[in-house]
């Protein structure tokens, strides 16, 4: 039990000063994702904060979800978050990844990535201003300093 | 040629004649008649002449009819014509375009799996290329009005 | 191109899924692309990934609800789609905005496409591999954005369009603003056009890749950049004349090459066309009257009708099918046809021949919208039973 | 073929100051007409709940005020709409739409969290609350 908190601890310690992100879409409007892909450009910069996307999933710490999650992407979206190495961490961008949005009624849709995955951070808008993801992931790196964040998929 | 003279070859097939809002002149025309319209059209403006826009149907229950609409796009001058004809609810059956026009094919495939207008002679047509298999299983098509989904 | 002749799947091809979760891929879309050695010889498209049922939810929800629920088709387009919604609207109840209000709709719309057609071009410099470029632009991009959150309150999703005109008035400052702007932005775009045209890196990835003959466009029915690229003259906006696009001046690029880097060469010039086109607007905005209409005192009932507007997207053209019965306050039936569903689709025999690097350069310049493509109605195949239809048979619509 | 100077930018970059704004110490400029989150002033609401048919997004749940706040007469319901931040999609149908003008805008953005964030405690701190006795 020890052990595995200071494993736990260990990997937070780790992480928190270089997470990778992973975008996935599921279902987006493309919105959202244009602003994900804006708040990686020079005016914004996550990698001051070592925040940076990786080419891969297994690479992964941080998973960012956009979209109102259909069906057919909440398939993948399982699998990929169970591809990911521990710990790991879901944030979900945009009124649809988190409630599903104008989408919610429709039912190809299964609205809200915490009814598949466990989400650390939410993040509104629609899209949220870049400004707005970062802020989400200064909270999200503030809060695994504190050793506070309870979803970690893992223990 | 212009736009009158395009227009006229379509005149020649319709049973009557209307116009849709913003401008768009429309034909209603027999079922039967749409693919020699279609056959027409390239025979006398070529492929290059002008491009088939989008089909749309739409399921009129209290009618017991389901009306389909092709958009046509004249070139040069980008005149949208409507050809507009009426099909029964129940068995709803019209001839394919596909080997004329490549570019029906979305619109195709779309029309029948939402509102099971079966294309006779295309080869693509499939039940679950948009519908989930537990509702295209049950034979609902989801845009018809009664489908209940 | 071979879209006369069937390619036979020789037994040593190698398969090679791309998608839907893919570093050079920003979109979710699988394409299965089917290799002899590095030469690609058929492509499959598996998608569903993206379908939210849009069709059917306009038809369960009231006109005015629409509007924000078409606007979130695409994120990228959103003004136009909302554009092409109002004005069919507008036709069914017979109101027209006043001049103030279709210029802003134009400014806002155009906006976008800058914006849109700088996204593209940035995402094309780093599909190459060049990956300043990209920054260089993603940075100056953030200018426009800053433009439409001027005008429009919000950085992508403007919700700027309301039944008989627009949902707020810009004043001296803001136009002053946007203008400063649009005027500093020109020399940039000048500057990366130049780019384009001459760096050997770009010019060497782009020229004589997933070239589209005049013919093969319209028969396709391809639209937009797509089609103007390769010397097919198809502009709504040029040919119906919507909002004020009888009163500003803009000219409609074509070219003849039909090659990626054609395509990106008539984004970067249709950028220019469209600073030219807001300065027009800011210089020329008329003042007659307000154009922000009260949205409590629209109408709240629909007469019978029907209307089928058409509007220059960033992608194409879009098309707009909106019914009314006239008994309820839902619409009857609403069709939306978008670019990228027959840009997409159709686009499999421009793959075959070349290799595999060239697959995201090629999809790329088609500028691929996917949530705009799987708006339709329902999703979504069972996980296992894998229906797809081959884009390369597709493409080819049966034509041997 | 003549290449353009790109790596003049390059180096003009490297001398330069960065363009980057500095996120959390600095804040990057917002118009402050932007739109950001919006909350219901209670004491101009009637609880006529048009904003809740008219929400796009179905985020505005009109809600019963507890007992311990002091309602204006014009309220009879003493309901109010809370707004799930999480759910609303910023159009602002609801401010533009509401027969007695009760919306509070604000370009307030920075608003994410690891729970849901309603606009409960913003729409009840425009009320009085009731003097106990």
């Amino acid at each position: 039990m020890m052990q595995e908190q200071k494993a736990r601890k260990t990997g937070y310690r780790i992480i928190r000063y270089s997470p990778w992100l992973v975008h996935f879409n599921t279902g987006a409007c493309n919105g959202c994702d244009i602003e994900v892909l804006a708040s990686i450009t020079p005016l914004y910069d996550p990698e001051r904060f070592g925040v940076k996307l990786s080419p891969s999933i297994r690479h992964g710490d941080i998973l960012v979800v956009t979209g109102a999650v259909t069906k057919k992407a909440a398939d993948r979206l399982k699998r990929l978050y169970d591809q990911m190495p521990c710990p790991k961490f879901v944030v979900a961008v945009g009124a649809c990844a988190i409630d599903g949005g104008v989408f919610s009624k429709s039912y190809s849709v299964v609205g809200g990535a915490d009814k598949v995955v466990p989400v650390a951070i939410y993040i509104p808008g629609c899209p949220p201003r870049p400004e707005a993801i970062l802020d989400g992931l200064v909270k999200l790196l503030t809060a695994l300093r504190e050793e506070e964040v309870q979803n970690n998929g893992c223990s | 040629m212009d736009v009158a003279e395009k227009l006229k070859l379509l005149e020649d097939f319709a049973l009557e004649k209307s116009v849709l809002k913003p401008n768009r002149k429309l034909f209603v025309v027999e079922p039967s008649y749409v693919r020699r319209i279609f056959e027409s059209l390239i025979e006398k403006l070529g492929h290059g002449g002008f491009y088939l826009s989008t089909i749309v149907g739409t399921d009129l229950k209290e009618e017991n009819k389901i009306r389909l609409d092709y958009y046509v796009v004249m070139l040069p001058e980008e005149e949208t014509v409507v050809i507009r004809t009426f099909l029964p609810r129940e068995n709803p059956v019209i001839d394919s375009l596909i080997d004329i026009i490549p570019g029906a094919l979305a619109g195709e495939c779309e029309t029948y799996d939402l509102l099971g207008v079966v294309f006779r002679g295309n080869p693509f047509l499939k039940r679950g290329f948009f519908v989930p298999t537990d509702v295209s299983e049950k034979g609902i098509y989801p845009l018809r009005k009664d489908s209940g989904v | 191109m071979g879209i006369t002749k069937v390619v036979e799947i020789p037994v040593v091809t190698t398969e090679v899924p791309i998608g839907p979760q893919h570093p050079a891929l920003h979109e979710p879309i699988m394409l299965k692309v089917y290799a002899d050695g590095e030469e690609v010889v058929k492509v499959e498209v598996n998608t569903g990934y993206n379908h939210r049922g849009i069709e059917k939810l306009c038809e369960k929800n009231t006109f005015y609800r629409d509007i924000f629920i078409v606007s979130r088709v695409c994120g990228i387009c959103n003004a136009v789609h909302a554009n092409c919604y109002v004005r069919a609207l507008e036709q069914i109840l017979d109101v027209t905005p006043n001049r103030r209000a279709k210029f802003l709709r134009v400014l806002s719309m155009e906006l976008e496409r800058i914006h849109s057609h700088m996204l593209i071009n940035a995402v094309m410099a780093e599909i190459v591999g060049f990956e300043t470029l990209f920054m260089q632009i993603m940075l100056d991009r953030e200018r426009v954005m800053k433009a439409k959150e001027i005008l429009t309150g919000n950085r992508v999703s403007a919700d700027y369009m309301m039944v008989s005109g627009v949902r707020r008035d810009i004043d001296e400052v803001k136009r002053d603003k946007i203008k400063e702007i649009l005027l500093k932005l020109k020399s940039k775009i000048e500057y990366y056009k130049k780019v384009f045209e001459e760096d050997e890196t770009l010019v060497k990835r782009l020229v004589d890749v997933g070239r589209v003959k005049y013919e093969d466009a319209t028969s396709h029915s391809f639209v937009g950049p797509l089609a103007r690229a390769s010397g097919v003259r198809i502009d709504s906006r040029a040919s119906d004349k919507y909002d004020a696009y009888d009163e500003i001046p803009f000219n409609v690029i074509t070219r003849t090459e039909g090659d990626s880097w054609a395509r990106m060469m008539v984004r970067w010039d249709e950028i220019l066309e469209s600073i030219e086109m807001g300065i027009y607007i800011l210089n020329n905005l008329p003042s007659d009257g307000n154009p922000v209409p009260d949205e409590r005192r629209l109408p709240r009932r629909f007469p019978p009708g029907e209307a089928y507007t058409r509007v220059e997207a960033q992608r194409g053209e879009l098309t707009y099918y909106v019914m009314s019965d006239g008994k309820t306050q839902n619409p009857y039936r609403v069709k939306i046809r978008t670019p990228s569903f027959n840009n997409i689709v159709n686009s499999a025999f421009m793959y075959v021949k070349h290799t595999l690097a060239d697959v995201p350069v090629i999809l790329t310049s088609i500028d691929p919208c996917i949530s705009c493509m799987e708006r339709v109605t329902l999703i979504d195949l069972e996980k296992g039973v894998r229906q797809r239809i081959p884009l390369k048979q597709l493409s080819s619509g049966g034509r041997k | 073929m003549r290449r353009p100077k790109l790596i003049e930018v390059i180096f003009r970059n490297l001398v330069t100051k960065p363009s980057t704004v500095q996120y959390p110490r600095e804040k990057t400029e917002v118009e402050p007409d932007s739109r950001g989150i919006q909350y219901a002033d209670l004491s101009k609401c009637t609880g006529c709940s048009l904003c809740s048919i008219e929400c796009p997004a179905d985020a505005i749940k009109m809600t019963l005020i507890p007992q311990e706040y002091e309602v204006p007469k014009t309220n009879p319901r003493r309901l109010f709409p809370l707004i799930n931040y999480g759910k609303c999609v910023y159009c602002y149908r609801c401010v533009k739409i509401c027969p007695v003008n009760a919306y509070i805008v604000t370009n307030k953005y920075d608003i994410a969290s690891s729970t849901r964030y309603t606009s409960e405690n913003l729409s009840l701190a425009t009320l009085k609350k009731v003097v106990s006795s």
